[in-house]
């Protein structure tokens, strides 16, 4: 009748712990499962932790990012050299969510959580899951697709690490400075000379899951970043997406102000 | 950023006093600031067992069969309550003060009238053992139609939600379905007004969210007696609630409550404290039962939405002639208060105005939602909301001052209200006055000069009925008497980069009136057009 | 199956038994018999069961209680600087920034954990440091005051 | 993208009290042997301030330091009935019978002090810091400590007195809405400023500035608590909350705070209060009650100042950035881009 909690040494032990046993759930920051525990979700029969050090590490090169899939949003704050992700990690919950909440669970976060996913997924981030017999890589987006699929415990996640200020990124909610998304956008804006190449759009809680914005990434392609240079991208800002109506916000209004919130972060602050 | 203005009035006042008007330091500020301020569930009980109850997953359906056999079983569970084992299962929480009828079971037996209705408890060892019960249990339903709209809960062949009030309507004065207000007579004043306007009004159900929710821990205690620990707002109300819940004299009971977290309204139903005592009886142990978050938020009472319609008729002078308010309480599937809130509602109408022709229909309509009770301004915030959107759409469409319309109209010492009490101890003029000053936002003298305490009463009512009378000429020109307060979106936009103060930013409200432009500018009805002349 | 827990808490050894999947807050609160920490939500919601782990915020109520065996435990309990008030406390008073006092606890502990880490900071450091805490009386405004007052205070004291 | 400006007031009464039963509360206040008294409620305080109003207007009327009282509340075996904390009645209705209670006791200590001064009662009078003395003369004195100990020792007499308030009956005529709904009333007229995002919708509240009309100030503190609370969750009602945000359609309920929406700490505004007092003629120290009148005119405020700001009417609540997208969008049109300079 009470919840058996396991705690492995290693990732690959607790791996093999929920993908053979049923009802056993890995327990990341908690927010979630812990909610879900209190509520005597009877899913839930047996919680599995790791106190496994590599689950939580952080390493930054200047040409990539490894970030243990453990690692809270308060580690990632206090890691200088990972700037570019403190906007996002400091959207996700107060200062209490944020020591406890981590960038695997936000992988897993349904919509309208999973603000930081929406960053990895702009990011181009590959996933690296546990499993009882050796870890594989998969892309962000193909994980996403397929999360709430059984038992995936994800490691860590590696992205390279963008040039200067080529990311960007903007959550939108009703309440501040905290608040469940209306909706979130991240950016990755290369720039060759003044073009864009190769950017990726990511959207969190314009779908079931993150999501990308594909054909506004299309039309950016070779564009500059300016009035003119945005227009086609974001006559197409929501295609693909597919939005609810939930507490937060209807489907409605999130479609409607995606486009300016997009050209908001495209141009920046003092352009709009 | 708080100032006394002791000038104002003061010639009413004894300010010869040495406690009062002090701004003294709480009395339960130190438990509050320690954390040691006792809330109902800082008290402490071996063997202390949990009660939830099972809800409904309908909002208006039939239940056909119940089996709890298996949760009976289940691990931890002492007992599984129905409402055959409530001993007076059916209550009004006016019958204390006899108003309204018996209309809500404390767990539903064979009907079930909203989503979320109790349909049984589970008492056991602890929360999660009750919550996995509960799991356990099957039941099942004959889903009916509901209903869920204030206007559509009144259309002849409406779907009927609660037995006792078949027509969806609570009984006023067992001969009405929704309490009156007359005075004057607006129809002859909306015939003779220069203009005349209705709108509509919607006014959301609200969650009190208090941070702790409702909840009670009930004790058997020496000789028969139940120490009752809650959270509840009104401690004999549920006292005597749950005295007759349970059928035992009220001497029964103990009460200790007093210190709560945070209330709003929402701690008035005593939603917890009748089973948490059946179950304390019928176990011989300390019950507590209380509300989970959603639940609070979902079904514990909210604040009631209100639709609300009014139709004034204005005189170009910006005198207000009639005023007629319709009113519907979504009071949800059962009365609770709502009944009350009415009539305040009534009370109120037609807000802090004198004006002669007042006409009132207010009505408490059961829909299949989560019953409604009272929260902070029951009654009367909703009704604010309109009357006070209203007044503005008069001012602009006859082209005055929104503040210096609301101050002509002002209710003043002597004037008969339309509840047919003379009005004393006004202050409306004199907090418009203040607040205008400090705003910066510009009263003309004679508006300046303008007081509570003059000119009310007789020559008031005599002015302006006889002013109601007298129709304007016909072709009297349609140019605004005054209209100082210029619409912003006139102006161009403030710069958005320069959040600068407000109230430096804030364009001079005295600004010439806009130059023949009425754009945006509301004229006649949204819903019937009823602009006359 | 009872689990044992063993804390530091408020700077004292105290050791207590829980349900499997127990969560902190029940434990502080209903195993070690810590009253002082609220429950608003168990949902990870609304800051009332704030407290510091290892000098960190948390909320308790979604902390998995044997995760924290061996660590050391904050709770308002613990505020005081022996027999006389924390600053904050004192501010908090002096402020009126309390009225029903059901977050007061969760208030107080998020603010300690911004005053700890960051001893001068500013409005917005102060907003951010409440925001995961709902007040349903204050409007804000007098607990934003009175943590800014604090740390201007003890700044001068320790000046 | 403009932003625009715009600024919108309300003006409203609130009835203190409500019009049910007589609406009673009563009070019991006692003294101990050594001169410090208890007042015995059933009432409660949900925050609001209830211990420390009664506190106040306690002392004041037995004429003893604030320190000397102490209130308790809400527990019913020694409280008397109170009918709740609600219909902002605290204050006015318990406030009452506690200074009714507090009068009785004060009468009793007086005597006991004529008593053991061999004065006529009628000669003396308290000075507020625990003593008693013969008017105009402060040297013949007597501690109200030392009073309580004669009358409790010597004279057998009780310092305590029991108070309660009603107000008279009133029907209501079901043909015309003839009532008494209350004795007093309060009063606030507040004036707000709003900015709105003509593209998203988004309203955000600059400035407030309110004066509010309550009779009696008891504690000004405690009145601000209730009008800066107040007002932030009257901007709460007006914009953000609500349980049911398809209303009347049931569905996507807010189950948590995160999904039930009220303004975080990063949405307040400055607010400039003024207090106006014009005493009830039945209230104690003529106090009415700030607790409800203080939300209710920021709503109709924010919504008459987003008109203001970009000429459009909501009147349906909460006004959410998609209503006032829509209105926008109804209109035909946004803001002329050329005045959007």
């Amino acid at each position: 009748m009470t919840v058996t909690v396991k705690t492995f040494d290693r990732l690959a032990d607790a791996a093999s712990a929920i993908s053979t046993e049923r009802g056993a759930h890995f327990l990341s920051g908690g927010t979630l499962l812990m909610r879900a525990v209190n509520e005597a979700d009877p899913a839930i029969k047996t919680i599995v932790r790791s106190t496994d050090p590599a689950f939580r590490h952080i390493a930054v090169s200047s040409a990539r990012v490894e970030l243990g899939a453990g690692a809270t949003m308060a580690a990632i704050l206090a890691e200088r050299e990972l700037a570019l992700l403190h906007q996002v990690a400091r959207a996700v919950g107060g200062p209490a969510v944020r020591e406890a909440a981590t960038v695997g669970g936000n992988l897993f976060a349904p919509s309208p959580y999973g603000d930081f996913a929406a960053a990895l997924l702009a990011l181009d981030a590959t996933v690296t899951l546990a499993g009882g017999y050796g870890e594989r890589e998969l892309q962000l987006e193909e994980l996403l697709g397929r999360r709430d699929r059984g038992a995936t415990l994800v490691s860590k996640v590696t992205f390279r690490r963008p040039p200067g200020d080529a990311f960007r990124f903007a959550k939108v909610t009703r309440v501040h400075p905290k608040g469940l998304s209306v909706l979130s956008i991240a950016a990755l804006l290369p720039l060759a000379s003044v073009r864009i190449t190769g950017a990726r759009i990511a959207y969190g809680a314009m779908g079931r899951t993150p999501l990308r914005a594909k054909a506004a990434e299309r039309a950016l392609e070779g564009r500059s970043l300016d009035a003119a240079g945005i227009a086609p991208a974001l006559a197409v800002a929501a295609d693909g997406t597919s939005p609810s109506d939930d507490a937060i916000a209807s489907a409605w209004w999130r479609r409607e102000i995606l486009p300016i919130h997009l050209r908001r972060l495209l141009l920046g602050a003092d352009q709009v | 950023m708080l100032e006394m203005r002791k000038d104002i009035f003061a010639d009413e006042r004894d300010d010869d006093l040495r406690e009062v008007g002090r701004p003294t330091q709480r009395q339960d500020i130190l438990g509050h600031v320690t954390g040691t301020s006792a809330y109902y569930d800082d008290h402490h009980f071996a063997n202390l067992l949990h009660l939830k109850v099972l809800r409904s997953p309908h909002p208006h359906a039939r239940i056909r069969s119940i089996d709890d056999a298996a949760a009976a079983r289940a691990p931890g569970v002492k007992r599984i309550i129905r409402g055959a084992d409530v001993p007076v299962n059916l209550n009004t929480l006016l019958s204390l003060i006899q108003f309204g009828k018996d209309d809500e079971p404390s767990l539903a037996t064979e009907t079930v009238r909203y989503r979320g209705e109790p349909i049984l408890a589970v008492v056991a060892t602890s929360e999660r053992a009750a919550r996995q019960a509960l799991e356990l249990v099957r039941i099942s339903y004959d889903p009916l139609p509901a209903v869920f709209d204030v206007e559509d809960a009144l259309k002849p062949g409406a779907v009927s939600v609660n037995p006792v009030y078949p027509k969806n309507t609570f009984d006023y004065h067992r001969k009405y379905d929704h309490q009156k207000l007359r005075f004057g007579d607006v129809e002859a004043a909306f015939a003779k007004a220069d203009m005349v306007f209705e709108e509509r009004y919607q006014m959301s159900p609200i969650e009190h969210a208090p941070t702790e929710t409702n909840g009670s821990i009930a004790v058997p205690d020496t000789n028969g007696r139940f120490t009752v620990y809650t959270s509840t707002q009104a401690l004999f109300f549920s006292l005597d609630t749950s005295a007759k819940i349970n059928a035992m004299p009220s001497n029964q009971l103990h009460f200790i409550g007093g210190t709560v977290g945070g209330g709003f309204g929402g701690k008035v139903d005593t939603l917890t404290e009748p089973l948490a005592i059946l179950a304390a009886r019928l176990t011989g142990a300390p019950v507590r039962y209380r509300l989970s978050r959603h639940e609070e938020m979902q079904f514990g009472s909210p604040r009631g939405a209100e639709r609300i319609y009014i139709k004034d008729g204005v005189m170009r002078d910006g005198r207000i002639v009639a005023r007629k308010v319709r009113a519907y309480f979504d009071s949800g599937a059962y009365t609770r208060l709502s009944s009350y809130a009415v009539v305040k509602c009534v009370a109120h109408i037609p807000g802090p105005y004198t004006i002669p022709n007042v006409h009132g229909d207010v009505y408490c309509v059961f829909t299949n939602r989560t019953p409604a009770t009272a929260m902070r301004g029951f009654g009367v915030t909703a009704l604010d909301f309109a009357l006070e959107c209203q007044m503005d759409k008069d001012a602009v469409a006859i082209g005055m001052d929104p503040l210096e319309f609301r101050v002509l109209n002002a209710y003043r010492d002597g004037d008969m209200k339309a509840h047919r009490r003379v009005a004393k101890n006004c202050a409306l003029i004199e907090c418009a006055q203040v607040a205008a000053e400090r705003a910066h936002w510009p009263l003309r003298d004679e508006f300046r000069r303008m007081s509570s305490r003059k000119g009310g009463g007789e020559a008031r009512a005599e002015a302006v009925a006889d002013r109601t009378l007298k129709p304007a000429p016909p072709g009297a020109p349609r140019t605004p008497a005054s209209s100082s307060q210029r619409a912003a979106y006139e102006r161009p936009p403030a710069d958005a980069k320069s959040p600068a103060s407000p109230a430096r930013d804030m364009p001079s409200p005295a600004a010439p009136p806009p130059s023949g432009s009425t754009h945006g500018v509301r004229r006649f009805s949204s819903i019937f057009g009823t602009r006359r002349r | 199956m009872k689990t044992p827990i063993q804390l530091r808490l408020n700077g004292e050894d105290v050791a207590t038994f829980a349900d499997g999947g127990a969560n902190l807050l029940d434990v502080l609160r209903y195993s070690v018999g810590d009253l002082t920490v609220k429950g608003g939500c168990w949902q990870g919601t609304c800051g009332t069961c704030t407290v510091l782990v290892d000098g960190a915020p948390r909320l308790a109520c979604v902390t998995l209680a044997e995760s924290c065996s061996g660590n050391s435990v904050e709770t308002v309990a613990g505020l005081r600087r022996g027999a006389d008030l924390h600053p904050l406390q004192t501010a908090f008073m002096e402020h009126f920034a309390a009225q029903c006092g059901y977050c007061t606890p969760g208030m107080l502990m998020a603010a300690k954990a911004l005053l700890d880490r960051n001893p001068n900071p500013t409005r917005e450091d102060v907003v951010d440091a409440i925001c995961g805490n709902i007040c349903r009386c204050t409007g804000y405004e007098p607990i934003i005051a009175a943590i800014l007052d604090a740390a201007r205070k003890d700044a001068r004291r320790s000046a | 993208m403009a932003r625009h400006r715009g600024r919108g007031v309300a003006t409203i009464n609130y009835p203190i009290g409500m019009n049910l039963g007589g609406d009673p509360s009563q009070a019991l206040v006692h003294s101990n042997p050594t001169g410090k008294f208890t007042v015995s409620l059933s009432s409660i305080d949900l925050g609001q301030g209830m211990k420390s109003v009664t506190r106040q207007i306690c002392a004041e009327t037995l004429g003893v330091p604030i320190e000397d009282v102490y209130v308790d509340t809400a527990d019913s075996d020694t409280g008397p009935h109170c009918m709740g904390s609600f219909a902002s009645r605290g204050t006015h209705r318990v406030g009452n019978a506690v200074m009714a209670a507090a009068r009785e006791a004060r009468g009793v200590m007086m005597e006991a002090a004529a008593e053991e001064l061999e004065v006529d009662p009628g000669d003396l009078e308290t000075d507020g810091r625990g003593s008693i003395h013969v008017k105009g003369a402060p040297h013949r004195a007597i501690s109200v400590r030392d009073v309580a100990i004669a009358a409790q020792f010597r004279q057998g007499k009780t310092i305590s007195g029991r108070g309660i308030f009603l107000v008279p009956l009133s029907e209501v005529d079901p043909e015309t809405g003839e009532m008494s709904p209350a004795t007093c009333y309060a009063h606030a007229c507040q004036i707000v400023d709003v900015e709105v995002d003509d593209e998203t919708g988004d309203v955000t509240v600059l400035k407030m500035t309110s004066a509010y009309e309550l009779g009696r100030a008891i504690n000004p503190k405690l009145v601000e608590q209730q009008l800066v609370g107040g007002s932030w969750m009257g901007m709460s009602h007006a914009l953000y909350e609500t349980p049911e945000p398809y209303y009347p359609d049931a569905r996507e309920g807010p189950r948590d705070f995160n999904e039930y929406l009220m303004p975080g700490p990063g949405d307040i505004c400055p607010h400039d209060i003024i207090v106006l007092e014009r005493p009830a003629a039945d209230g104690p120290f003529g106090a009415k009650g700030p607790g409800e009148m203080c939300a209710n005119p920021s709503l109709p405020a924010i919504a008459n100042a987003i008109f203001n700001a970009v000429g459009v009417r909501i009147d349906e609540l909460p006004i959410t950035p998609e209503r006032v997208l829509r209105a926008l969008r109804a209109r035909g049109r946004s803001v002329a881009p050329s005045r959007a300079r």
